[in-house]
């Protein structure tokens, strides 16, 4: 079911969910997300607790004192909603709402008069101090985004020193390419006009191959840039370098004759 | 041993001249170290004052961090110099943000601390990005079954943040809005907030610089 | 236009500070362009010989070479500057590893692709920095145009990685997580709705047997 319906139909006579055998049959009053942004807002949650203390925030519930009931109903239509969109979501939120649903029910159960009062807890006790915790650390980590940061909010001052002596040169790792990738992700994300693509290492690393080797010798025959005894893969991979490096006009193919000898050399120029 | 004027400036012109071939913070004892250990730290400190007031009115300033003193452009200029080169560092996500919030309010924590505050799996990738940046690394591990890593800020954490110490991060207690909400039950709630205590400090087994601190 | 002395003792310190901050040669054109080519070559020029004479008395000289104008730290504190040097290991900046990053990615690719994906224009000092190490050669060139040198990562850059091919590179298909996703639950994410891998195949910046993938 799309929760796009779900918010569109009047809340008492339909029944918009079902979650372990109960039905679910009430929307959240507060639920007035726009439905086109409902399955994006879904996924922005970093997860239940997260979720939670959206709904107790959207309608200034009191999170030392929450009505559980309302709560777990809502927390149910959106955990509704995300299992329609995007299953793997649904598992760890899952888990909350048995937790929910569990609470609810002791908090139903009349209190025992046999215990003292200092070792009666409160059902919910444990829940409202992860949610403390949690939002604890979701403002800190808030605080220290906004923070001050170096390359970002101001540049270190490091100049030039024209040193006589041989300096080892800066190393690096693999690592840190990696981690520059993803500051081009980040600008191409926010430039939005460009797509960083999955990479289909071999082909290219073929593709380099090969250049490198037309550049040492004029011509090759086709079959000469396979390494057969490296396996159909190899074979496959440079092939499809071949056609991309030939779409690219950085080679140039050239066959005689019908079934006669293919020649690979580097493109003169256009 | 007193110095005269033109040795003091000769220091200050020296320190100078590291702070700006320098790519990374200097501490007291590299800048000592380039006089041969023959000026003392109190010298140094002096000189480093006198050069911090020097570079006031210019378009740098000098700083102390965690590592050290170090000459920064102002953030003032930020906007123009990105016009000459967009350096800026990744936007983390909020799950790399939360995560590293984690490990510097609670270090040292293991992954398993860090998932039971945010009730979702942490995945290696967002721990390796904070290690790659050079924020994090593991600091030892908790005595339990599985002996799990126990993480923690590094120096180069404070230092990009242009922070000395950790008690320079913003302040936990402000943030408690919803603490503050209803008083009442503040100070009961508050207690129940520490950390768990299945990290009793006797089975920690921390070998880095590292001291656990309260935070709070 | 007539600068009046504030507009020129700001257009100073902004050169100032971009000369701080940058590790290559800044070029009148670069400096230009911080000032979205609203200053004039010749105030450019003024500055900096002003600049030149306020840098006559500190640790730092402003010099002219090939590329441009810098900032480079006097000769005559070599042998001190000597004694830190072994802690501290140069670094390349953020310009020079992500057009590494991409060369080593994309390859083969020209300049003008890595320009295409950084966003920015790449200096041919960079590329200039990395040929030097032996990280990156020209490997060919595209046949369009201009015909635009290819290049693409040597071996010594496998080497030097501790790498035994292209594809031991750390894999790049899980990093979105790690990349900020939706900041609030505000307008923002009706931008992001529709942005994905069905972006059109003309603004790929990067030619070859690219599939497309979102970033999300």
């Amino acid at each position: 079911m799309d929760p796009a319906d779900l918010l569109t139909i009047p809340a008492e006579q339909t029944r918009i969910g079902t979650f372990r055998g109960e039905p679910i049959i009430d929307l959240p009053a507060n639920l007035y997300i726009p439905p086109e942004a409902l399955q994006i807002m879904l996924e922005s949650f970093e997860g239940p607790l997260d979720l939670l203390l959206f709904l107790i925030r959207k309608q200034n519930l009191d999170v030392l004192d929450i009505p559980m009931a309302d709560l777990t109903r809502q927390y149910m239509v959106y955990v509704e909603s995300m299992k329609v969109h995007n299953l793997e979501l649904a598992a760890e939120y899952l888990l909350m709402a048995a937790v929910l649903t569990e609470i609810k029910s002791r908090m139903l159960l009349p209190r025992l008069a046999t215990g003292s009062e200092d070792e009666e807890l409160d059902p919910r006790a444990e829940l409202v101090r992860r949610l403390i915790e949690y939002e604890r650390m979701k403002k800190a980590s808030i605080r220290l985004d906004e923070h001050p940061v170096i390359d970002r909010d101001f540049y270190r001052a490091s100049l030039c020193f024209e040193k006589s002596n041989y300096v080892a040169p800066p190393t690096i790792s693999p690592d840190d390419l990696r981690m520059a990738w993803v500051g081009i992700i980040n600008r191409a994300k926010n430039n939005r006009h460009h797509t960083i693509s999955r990479e289909e290492l071999s082909v290219r690393q073929h593709m380099s191959q090969i250049l490198r080797r037309l550049k040492d010798q004029q011509f090759f025959r086709f079959d000469e840039l396979f390494e057969v005894d490296k396996g159909v893969q190899y074979v496959v991979v440079a092939f499809l370098a071949i056609l991309e490096l030939a779409k690219d006009n950085s080679i140039e193919l050239s066959q005689h004759g019908v079934f006669s000898t293919i020649y690979v050399r580097l493109s003169n120029g256009a | 041993m007193e110095l005269n004027e033109n040795e003091i400036t000769d220091i200050k012109r020296s320190i100078e001249a590291a702070l700006l071939a320098s790519s990374e913070p200097l501490s007291i004892q590299d800048i000592k170290r380039m006089f041969n250990d023959e000026v003392s730290a109190l010298v140094v400190k002096d000189a480093l004052a006198e050069l911090a007031g020097d570079w006031l009115t210019r378009s740098g300033e000098l700083v102390e961090v965690a590592s050290g003193w170090r000459i920064q452009v102002r953030a003032e200029f930020q906007q123009k110099l990105e016009k000459l080169e967009p350096q800026r560092p990744p936007k983390y996500s909020r799950a790399v943000l939360e995560t590293l919030a984690i490990i510097a309010y609670k270090q040292p924590v293991t992954r398993g601390d860090i998932e039971d505050v945010r009730g979702v799996a942490v995945s290696p990738n967002i721990l390796k990005t904070l290690e790659v940046r050079g924020w994090i690394d593991q600091i030892g591990v908790r005595e339990t079954p599985g002996r799990p890593a126990l993480f923690g800020t590094t120096d180069t954490f404070l230092d990009d943040l242009g922070l000395k110490a950790l008690s320079d991060l913003p302040p936990l207690d402000d943030l408690g809005e919803l603490i503050e909400a209803t008083p009442d039950h503040g100070e009961q709630m508050t207690l129940d907030v520490g950390y768990g205590g299945d990290a009793a400090p006797d089975s920690l087994s921390v070998h880095g610089a590292v001291a656990p601190r309260s935070l709070n």
